[in-house]
């Protein structure tokens, strides 16, 4: 292993390209769809562990908590929400109901949604799923001890501004049960209110085990797994639940008897365990654990371990937010864009294979897609300094300061030190301030932060442009802790959200978004910088790992353990 | 001794030394009680000798004397001036007349100063500059001493333990004191080395006319040099007298004891008596738990109930001839070899205690 | 000796009472808000003020501080997460869980590497220093000591991932470092933890064989070793009741002081063979900013480390009685 | 020597003691010779430096056979000792020979109490059982006169006072009753009081084993105290030997004369100045020519033609004694009359 | 007595000569006397694996200090990431394209992955950096150890019981923790938020933290030999002729601490390098772009398996440097104090 000059072989070409991609549509599956057992997957066996290698542990456990993708995906097994995602052997996900019968039923052109609930869903410990749990599940994230989830559902709701939770004895009255019905009314047509409810935050609380605070540290399930033993920052064990029945659950397979979770590995760590395939870490698959960067040249030109790689395009485009509070002269920004090294930050992130050069904000994959490219990356990756330098001197800016934050990690360091002498070489001045990684969000999530740009990333919350644009790009979620940390508040960027939002046509809201997708870029108010391909390494005694389009993510329950 | 206040008057002398100890809170539970009240004088020019066995607080003395130590009680004079308590400031003036020699020719040099550094620098730190400047007068030290001036710039570990003890009285004179303290000077040393010593001592006494407190457990060295002599028992002096009555009648049944056993390089012969032999049994007590009344009472024959309550005053006890002091209840006469010698071996172990 | 222990005792109190005021203040030295990091995205000021009341950090420092270490010794009354038993290290800003089960979660592992490491270079180092001081001079001296000067040269980084590389991944000797506890699989915590003992070892091993050496040779010269010589007594009753007796005293201080750094965390260690530690408990909590793990973390070190103090200066004495404990 | 007829216990044929260091080679003992006779006592005089230890380490092999170079010959009992096995020497050591060494904190193990240290040496060479050889020791340490040996048997040495501590290391050595003991100087660190406590007890001792003694010291005083027979050391050599009688009252040699009238006394005359021998001992690295105490020797110019500093006078032994000079005889008798005469005084 | 013939009467002139015969027969006739430092060089002038690693650690030096000019003449800086121009010199895995690292007669020791460094400059800037860090950090322990601890065991009394107490606390403090823990509340305290932690604070930082914890174990050693040294006789002499206390630690005391001293510095100092490595490794140390050896270490150690070379250069230097200075250490203490066989 003393040289890798020879080429990495032909096994180059096959690594998937971004922009090669198609879209992925979910459409929304019938009351049959949604109607359990799941199809067995071929060749499956009950029995045995899975294990997982990762990095961090789940902050939260609590689904009103839930936002972050990992702790969405490590809670499949245990959480079930009135939709879900129900995936076919190949990995292609429909809309189907989970807990709820179908995928809901939409009145008043999107205003008022229902939902039936499922007969023989019962919690962990064996006590029958209630409408009443399913009416506290949604008004408990009202409360004010949640603070992380998602706040779609808090802000639709009719009288969701002003409602404080249910624990003093107030009922949301929005939200109408009738026997196993529940009926949701919105403020707004939301025709993709079904796709919003299949996200974890909404899966449902019994409302008798609702510990508040505490209820973080101790879910209760109503999957086939529930938690077993919970060891913070180390690991974790999912064991069955008796209680489940699979005749009511469409979505998941339930082959291991245990899932244990294994935290605190580093990905250059977890690489070399799955690289070097030995005891329990053959029936390991990882959560979010890539291919370490420093390892992807060895483990895709091997064979043998290419085997081994689940290779995916993620919805996700990473991104430098400018901070256009700061930033607020165009010619600046887009300055910032021409002279950015993609090329050289391509490489770092582990080269082509890992990751495609981005020029938009959507992802390929995300529905509404338009390929465009206003600052010429494609013809010059590595950046254009004499353009950048050339607008920077029209705008009589030359050697602006740029605050730079980044969070504190091997490639984040490296990254840093790519951008600032790309940035310095097209005359701006950069300054590189390493943030603490605990606090990285909370600090650039503040309205008056002293940062100009910093790395963020944003993967749509369901599969369209909405929960691509509205969190992240209109003016009306600018706010301590919101994520449009770029600050953008541009009338027509907004007004064109709002329109695009009610369009219930697929088709043509799709073409609205990939507009507001240029918009933006033409403001220049980001530096897209890639979008992300995932190559998951798994044990070799694991079998059909398959990638989860809807939840971006391996399928946990369809693995099952090989004999 | 003659009227004229001496050059060092010393009353009352004590110095004990905490012993720290106790349970929870460390605390002062005892004293060594080194030294404790001596009165003794030393006219100009004139040599004391002080000998006791190890651990009688002979120097103990010395370092009270030089002020390197604080007394507990009593009071120093030099030139009738009190430097009890004196400050370094206060000390000044005197510093430079009250020089000491050290037991250790190998500690009492510092190894990392040439010979040359090691004796200016007492000139240094009193600012002195001699005629004809530092060095020379360094030069002159060294030839006074016996040592080869050309040895100015070498080092400490270059010379043997006599040369050594050399430079060290050389560092003495150099502030031209009027008193010395030698502590053991020539214990460390070979005989045939010490002689030497001894004679460059006793020449510097008598040229230069410096008064000398000399220390010494060799009672026959101490002879040879003291014009009076003190003999020290667990931090009390038991007997002090002109060097001929000491050695000549010592009247303390210690200082009889110590003489006794101080062996003699002669062959006796045959049915010729021998010297007297008194054979003490045991060891010096614990100075933090001296014996009441007499401190030697535990280790002689003569002890008695009185001995156990009442400490002996020193004095000049009847025969004595003046200036002849002796603490004892029952000081021994002259004539009488020692009333009772003690047998030559303790066969009865329980007596040794 | 009883007397011993409860003024040692005290003086570590004392100490860790002082160490444990010290971290506080730093922590707080820099102006920051922990509660700001649970509040999360939708952060209102009455949540931030929810926050600060749960974690008990609605008060001033001293204040706090005092909070806490009444909940170390009388247990503490969380308005977030209820009543916590003394000893209370409080909860972990972080993630909320209780910092005392942490920590006594994680310690095992350290405790089996601490010991583990221990063990192996207390043998391999003493044994070599021996050799190297009977065969004095020897070829095999001079091999004891250059390939353990060489060994002290390394650094657990370095040698930590080409042992890996070459032992785990190449030639497949060794297993994976990882961590399973004894009681579930006493062969897996074993395979799992031998290429981290090793590591540590090597360069543990070589202060060992360079003070067993040194001391064995200066103990040799002792004259009381020439009197035990001169009584008849053989070569080898000399070398190890004798020479042995008193060249132990140095090496049981400065292996109970390795042991006390090593329980306090062998932070890089952990770090390189991803072990759930202490150290990287420790590592984390910085990470999170996490205070009262990281209190927790500094004064289980700390507290390691007069802990073992006080056992030095016991057995110590136990070795050489002209030592008085008290 | 008076009594001729007896066979020598120990005896001591042209020792070589050589150690190579650093700065090259140490002669410490540079051709020996001696003899103890059993029951007597050999007194050794000489300075510091004299080779007087070293001498004694080798009677008991005590050297690290690695470094030190050896030569001659040593018979104990017509034993070879030089040429004896490890074994046979430790058989030897503490049993037939013991040694009492100088300073009785540093050569007494702190980590084993009194009574174990003495009822070790007992058990090795007799088989004796524990409890045994702990009486054994309470009898020994009795017999040295500690108080209370019952008690303080169980005592470590850094809980004796220097005097009991000296009486420890003698109740050890002579606990097998050995037929040769080595007190290399047991007496220099004590006081006038103490020393004559332990000197007595040596020669009470002695009736009553008939042990055979060497007795090293640099004070002439203890010599004549305890010795029968007494050898000169000056650099690695014997200088003169005799009987005690012979080498105090009438010394042969320079060395031995300066040493007499070099030591102060009680009953000398005060106001003369002492004697000195000038200068300081040699260096045993690079030891002078000839006669090595020719340097210091204030009749070295006496002997014609500078012989002292070219060649080595030999030392010529009849009956025993002996001395090793240039001066002849009837120099000697000139030239040290009245010396001699002042030191018997 | 009858004063025996000739020479006793001047026992003055005799020893005169004896001197000349006295036991030193050295080479120094007269003039200058052998010091014990200049002893203790022969000494170790002597002493042939001392003299190799006294060269080795030299070279060490010599490359830190001139490492810019070193640089210049090669033609080449450790801040310009040349696969940025020429993304050639990177395979498509951001491996350097060419065998072994990329080492050509270009790149000499290769080039770095992913950014494309050059490491030969790297190195040199990153063993100036680290060197001059552990030095200045040495420097300031031993500076601060010396005069706490020799104060404190001169002193004596309550000095010398708090100075006492304070050691306790640092030397229970466990260390490693305590700089990954609180170098961000050293940077925190000094820099404003938009402002990058410069380079020199961070450099600062360490070197003071490093010397905060170290000086303990420094002084409580020096304060043992102080305690020792003070009761020495030479000590009392100087007290006797009147010396200042400012005097007698410094002129008296100091010199003859020089070999705990130095012997100290040659210990602290490889144990710094490695101390700031490890800090780099653990992420609190210096920081990229900043050259420093740890960091390349730590940054090897992700990349061995596929390129070892950009490993191999730093690590092994490292292990080298720090084998010869402990190695330079034995010889010094050996030379220093001949009676220690290790
Ligand atoms: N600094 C000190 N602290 C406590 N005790 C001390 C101190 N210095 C001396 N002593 C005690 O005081 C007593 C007298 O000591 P000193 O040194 O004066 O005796 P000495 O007569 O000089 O004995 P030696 O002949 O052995 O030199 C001894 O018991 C000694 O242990
Ligand atoms: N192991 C050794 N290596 C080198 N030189 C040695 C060794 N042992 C003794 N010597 C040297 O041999 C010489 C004689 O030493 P020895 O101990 O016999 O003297 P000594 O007559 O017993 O003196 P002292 O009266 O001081 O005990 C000394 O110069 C000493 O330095
Ligand atoms: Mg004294
Ligand atoms: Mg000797
Ligand atoms: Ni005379």
């Amino acid at each position: 292993a003393c040289s890798s000059g020879d080429e990495g072989g032909s096994s180059q070409d096959k690594a998937p390209k971004v922009t090669g991609a198609k879209t992925v549509e979910i459409p929304v599956g019938t009351k049959a769809d949604s109607t359990g057992p799941a199809a067995e997957v071929p060749g499956a066996v009950t029995g045995g562990t899975i294990y997982s290698l990762q990095q961090f542990d789940m902050d939260h456990m609590d689904p009103a908590q839930i936002y972050v993708s990992t702790e969405a995906a490590i809670t499949v097994p245990i959480m079930r929400g009135l939709t879900g995602y129900k995936l076919d052997a190949k990995g292609n996900a429909t809309l189907v109901g989970d807990a709820a019968t179908d995928a809901g039923t939409m009145k008043d052109g999107g205003k008022t949604w229902t939902f039936t609930l499922k007969d023989g869903l019962k919690w962990e410990d064996g006590v029958e799923v209630s409408s009443a749990d399913l009416r506290h599940t949604f008004e408990r994230l009202f409360a004010t001890f949640v603070t992380e989830g998602p706040r779609y559902v808090q802000d639709f709701l009719v009288g969701g501004d002003k409602y404080k939770g249910p624990y003093e004895g107030k009922s949301l009255d929005s939200i109408e049960v009738d026997g196993k019905t529940i009926t949701f009314r919105l403020k707004e047509a939301r025709a993709d209110f079904n796709f919003t409810l299949a996200m974890r935050a909404y899966s449902l609380v019994p409302k008798k085990h609702d510990t508040k605070e505490k209820y973080d540290k101790q879910p209760i399930s109503c999957g086939p797994y529930k938690v077993d033993n919970r060891n913070i920052g180390k690991s974790m064990t999912f064991v069955r639940n008796e209680h489940w029945d699979p005749k009511t659950d469409a979505i998941r397979n339930a082959y291991p008897d245990k899932y244990i979770f294994q935290m605190g590995y580093e990905l250059v760590a977890s690489t070399d365990r799955w690289i070097a395939d030995k005891g329990t870490d053959q029936y390991a698959v990882p959560i979010f654990n890539e291919v370490a960067p420093e390892r992807i040249a060895q483990v895709l030109t091997n064979a043998d371990l290419k085997k081994r790689v689940l290779n995916a395009v993620d919805t996700v485009t990473y991104y430098w937010p400018i901070n256009m509070t700061r930033i607020k002269d165009l010619k600046v920004r887009q300055a910032i864009n021409y002279a950015w090294p993609h090329q050289q930050l391509q490489t770092i992130g582990g080269g082509a294979y890992s990751q495609e050069i981005a020029t938009t904000i959507f992802a390929p994959v995300t529905p509404g897609y338009t390929k465009f490219d206003l600052y010429g990356v494609d013809k010059k990756p590595g950046g254009d300094p004499a353009k950048a330098k050339a607008l920077l001197k029209e705008a009589g800016k030359v050697g602006q300061k740029l605050v730079i934050a980044y969070q504190q990690s091997d490639t984040a360091v490296k990254t840093a030190v790519a951008i600032k002498n790309a940035l310095e070489a097209a005359g701006f001045t950069v300054v590189n301030k390493q943030v603490d990684k605990s606090t990285f969000y909370t600090q650039i999530g503040k309205i008056d932060n002293d940062f100009d740009l910093f790395a963020a990333g944003w993967s749509p919350d369901w599969p369209n442009g909405y929960s691509q644009f509205y969190p992240c790009w209109s003016g009306k979620n600018i706010g301590d802790g919101r994520s449009n940390y770029a600050q953008l508040n541009d009338p027509s960027v907004n007004k064109a959200i709002d329109a695009a939002s009610q369009i219930a046509d697929v088709e043509e809201a799709n073409k609205a978004w990939g507009n507001i997708d240029k918009m933006i870029m033409e403001l220049a108010a980001v530096v897209p910088d890639y979008h992300k391909i995932r190559n998951y390494l798994y044990g070799s005694k694991v079998g059909n790992v398959l990638w989860d389009n809807a939840n971006t993510c391996v399928a946990l329950c369809k693995l099952y353990a090989k004999k | 001794m003659s009227s004229t206040t001496p050059l060092l008057d010393v009353s009352g002398l004590t110095k004990h030394f905490p012993i720290k100890g106790g349970f929870p809170i460390r605390r002062t539970i005892g004293a060594v009680q080194a030294v404790d009240g001596l009165d003794f004088q030393v006219a100009e020019g004139e040599s004391l000798g002080l000998v006791g066995e190890s651990g009688c607080g002979k120097s103990t003395t010395g370092r009270l004397i030089t002020r390197l130590l604080e007394p507990t009680g009593g009071r120093i004079s030099y030139r009738g001036e009190d430097i009890t308590h004196a400050g370094r400031r206060q000390l000044k003036p005197i510093r430079s007349e009250i020089q000491m020699i050290f037991q250790d020719p190998y500690a009492s040099l510092n190894p990392r100063q040439t010979v040359g550094k090691i004796i200016s620098g007492p000139m240094e730190i009193n600012d002195i500059h001699p005629a004809g400047g530092r060095e020379a007068r360094v030069r002159e030290l060294l030839e006074i001493v016996g040592l080869n001036p050309e040895h100015y710039n070498r080092f400490p570990h270059e010379f043997s333990g006599g040369q050594r003890q050399r430079i060290g009285v050389a560092r003495a004179l150099a502030l031209e004191p009027k008193l010395i303290v030698a502590d053991e000077p020539v214990s460390a040393l070979d005989v045939s080395i010490q002689a030497q010593v001894v004679n460059l001592l006793q020449k510097v006494q008598r040229d230069l006319g410096i008064a000398f407190v000399f220390i010494a457990h060799d009672l026959a060295v101490v002879r040879h040099f003291s014009q009076r002599v003190a003999v020290m028992y667990l931090g009390r002096i038991v007997e002090i007298a002109d060097r001929d009555d000491l050695y000549g009648n010592p009247r303390h049944p210690y200082t009889r004891a110590l003489l006794s056993a101080v062996p003699e390089a002669t062959v006796q012969d045959e049915g010729v008596a021998g010297r007297e032999r008194i054979r003490l049994v045991g060891d010096v007590p614990s100075p933090i738990n001296p014996p009441t009344g007499c401190r030697f009472r535990t280790r002689c024959w003569k002890a008695t109930e009185k001995c156990a309550t009442e400490a002996p005053p020193l004095v000049q006890v009847e025969g004595n001839k003046p200036g002849h002091l002796t603490a004892c209840h029952y000081p021994e006469t002259a004539d009488v070899p020692a009333t009772v010698p003690a047998p030559r071996l303790a066969k009865d172990p329980e007596t040794a205690a | 000796m009883l007397r011993f222990l409860v003024r040692r005792v005290t003086g570590a109190l004392v100490i860790l009472l002082i160490i444990s005021a010290i971290t506080f203040w730093l922590f707080y030295a820099v102006p920051r808000d922990p509660a700001m990091m649970s509040c999360g995205k939708n952060c209102t000021p009455e949540n931030l003020a929810q926050i600060r009341k749960n974690l008990g950090i609605d008060h001033s420092i001293p204040v706090q501080y005092w909070y806490w270490l009444k909940g170390v010794f009388a247990g503490r009354d969380y308005a977030g997460y209820g009543y916590c038993d003394a000893p209370c290290f409080g909860y972990s800003f972080a993630n909320n869980v209780p910092v005392f089960e942490t920590i006594m979660d994680r310690l095992p592992t350290t405790l089996s590497l601490a010991f583990g490491a221990a063990a192996v270079f207390l043998v391999l180092g003493v044994g070599a220093g021996m050799l190297a001081a009977l065969k004095q001079g020897r070829f095999l001296d001079k091999f004891a000591s250059s390939a353990s000067l060489l060994g002290s040269s390394l650094q657990i980084y370095f040698v930590g991932y080409i042992a890996m590389y070459y032992f785990v991944a190449q030639l497949g000797w060794l297993d994976q470092p990882s961590w399973t506890p004894f009681s579930e699989d006493p062969v897996a915590w074993f395979s799992g933890l031998l290429l981290p003992w090793l590591v540590l070892a090597i360069i543990f091993t070589a202060n060992y064989t360079r003070m067993t050496r040194s001391q064995l040779v200066e103990q040799l010269s002792e004259d009381y070793v020439r009197t035990a010589r001169a009584k008849g007594l053989s070569r080898a009753n000399v070398f190890f009741r004798f020479a042995w007796r008193g060249a132990m005293g140095p090496i049981v201080t400065v292996f109970g002081i390795d042991l006390g750094t090593l329980i306090g965390g062998a932070i890089i260690t952990e770090q390189t063979f991803s072990l759930p530690g202490i150290g990287r408990l420790a590592v984390k909590s910085v990470d999170q900013s996490d205070l009262p793990m990281l209190l927790g973390v500094t004064l289980l070190a700390a507290g390691a480390i007069v802990f073992f103090n006080i056992i030095v200066d016991a057995v110590y004495a136990l070795i050489d009685p002209r030592i008085r404990l008290a | 020597m008076t009594s001729t007829d007896q066979q020598p216990f120990l005896s001591v044929r042209d020792l070589k003691v050589h150690f190579s260091t650093e700065d090259g080679i140490v002669k410490a003992v540079d051709g020996l010779s001696f003899d103890v006779l059993k029951g007597k006592t050999l007194g050794i005089v000489g300075e510091s430096g004299s080779g007087k230890s070293v001498t004694n380490l080798a009677v008991l092999g005590l050297h690290d056979r690695d470094r030190t170079a050896i030569e001659g010959e040593i018979l104990l009992d017509d034993k070879e000792l030089l040429t004896a096995s490890e074994k046979e020497l430790e058989r030897l050591r503490g049993n037939k020979m013991s040694m009492i060494f100088q300073d009785a904190l540093a050569s007494l193990s702190p980590y084993h109490t009194i009574g174990k240290q003495i009822a070790e040496t007992y058990r090795k060479h007799t088989g004796a059982s524990k409890s045994q050889s702990r009486v054994r020791a309470i009898e020994m340490l009795r017999r040295v006169g500690i108080p209370q040996p019952e008690v303080r048997v169980d005592d470590y040495p850094h809980q004796f006072s220097g005097g009991m501590r000296q009486r420890a290391m003698i109740a050890m050595a002579l606990v097998c009753d050995p037929e040769l003991l080595i007190a290399d100087e047991p007496t220099t660190a004590l006081d006038v009081t103490v020393q004559a406590q332990i000197m007595d007890l040596l020669k009470d001792l002695q009736q009553e084993f008939g042990t055979a003694i060497i007795f090293i010291t640099h004070d002439l005083g203890v010599i004549a105290d305890i010795a029968d027979d007494v050898l000169v050391m000056y650099g690695g050599r014997c200088v003169e030997r005799g009987t005690k009688r012979e080498v105090l009252q009438s010394p042969q040699h320079p060395y031995t004369l300066g040493l007499l009238s070099s030591m102060p006394s009680l009953d000398h005359p005060v106001d003369v100045p002492l004697n000195p021998i000038p200068g300081s001992p040699p260096s045993l690295l690079n030891p002078p020519t000839g006669c090595r105490f020719h340097p210091r020797c204030t009749f070295a110019e006496k002997v014609e033609g500078g012989l002292c500093s070219r060649e080595q006078p030999p030392l010529e032994v009849t009956n025993g004694r002996g001395s090793a000079c240039h001066l002849t005889a009837g120099q000697r008798a000139e030239y040290f009359s009245d010396l001699a005469g002042s030191a018997a005084n | 007595m009858t004063p025996p013939t000739p020479s006793a009467a001047a026992p003055l002139e005799v020893t005169d000569e004896s001197v000349e015969k006295s036991p030193t027969p050295s080479t120094s006739k007269g003039g200058e006397g052998r010091s014990p430092g200049r002893l203790a060089w022969n000494r170790f002038k002597r002493d042939r694996t001392g003299v190799i690693s006294a060269c080795t650690v030299s070279f060490f030096f010599v490359v830190a200090v001139a490492a810019p000019l070193i640089a210049k003449l090669y033609g080449k800086d450790p801040y310009t990431t040349y696969a940025s121009q020429r993304p050639e010199l990177l395979n498509p895995f951001a491996y350097p394209s060419g065998p072994n690292g990329g080492m050509s007669s270009e790149f000499w020791f290769g080039i770095e992955p992913q950014l494309g460094r050059d490491v030969f400059t790297f190195l040199l800037y990153a063993i100036r950096n680290s060197l001059g860090i552990a030095l200045a950090a040495t420097v300031l322990t031993v500076v601060l150890g010396v005069v706490i601890g020799t104060t404190a065991g001169y002193l004596g009394g309550k000095t010398d019981y708090l100075v006492g107490r304070v050691i306790d606390i640092l030397l229970s403090f466990p260390s490693t923790l305590f700089f990954i823990a609180f170098m961000p509340v050293v940077f925190g305290l000094f820099v404003a938020p938009d402002e990058e932690i410069p380079t020199w604070l961070r450099a600062t930082a360490l070197i003071i933290v490093l010397s905060a914890f170290g000086w303990a174990s420094i002084a409580r050693l020096l304060r043992g030999q102080v305690l020792g040294l003070r009761e020495r006789e030479f000590v009392e002499a100087a007290k006797v002729t009147g010396a200042s206390p400012g005097r007698i630690v410094f002129k008296e005391l100091l010199p003859n601490l020089w070999t705990p001293i130095i012997i100290q510095t040659t210990l602290m100092l490889p144990a710094y390098v490695t101390a700031e490595a490890g800090l780099a490794f653990l992420g609190v140390g210096m920081i990229d772009p900043t050259p420093d050896w740890g960091v390349m270490i730590a940054r090897g150690a992700s990349f061995y398996t596929e390129d070892l070379t950009f490993m191999l250069f730093p690590g092994l230097s490292m292990v080298i440097f720090v084998l010869a200075f402990n190695l330079l250490g034995d010889s010094v203490r050996d030379a220093l104090d001949p009676k220690s066989k290790r």
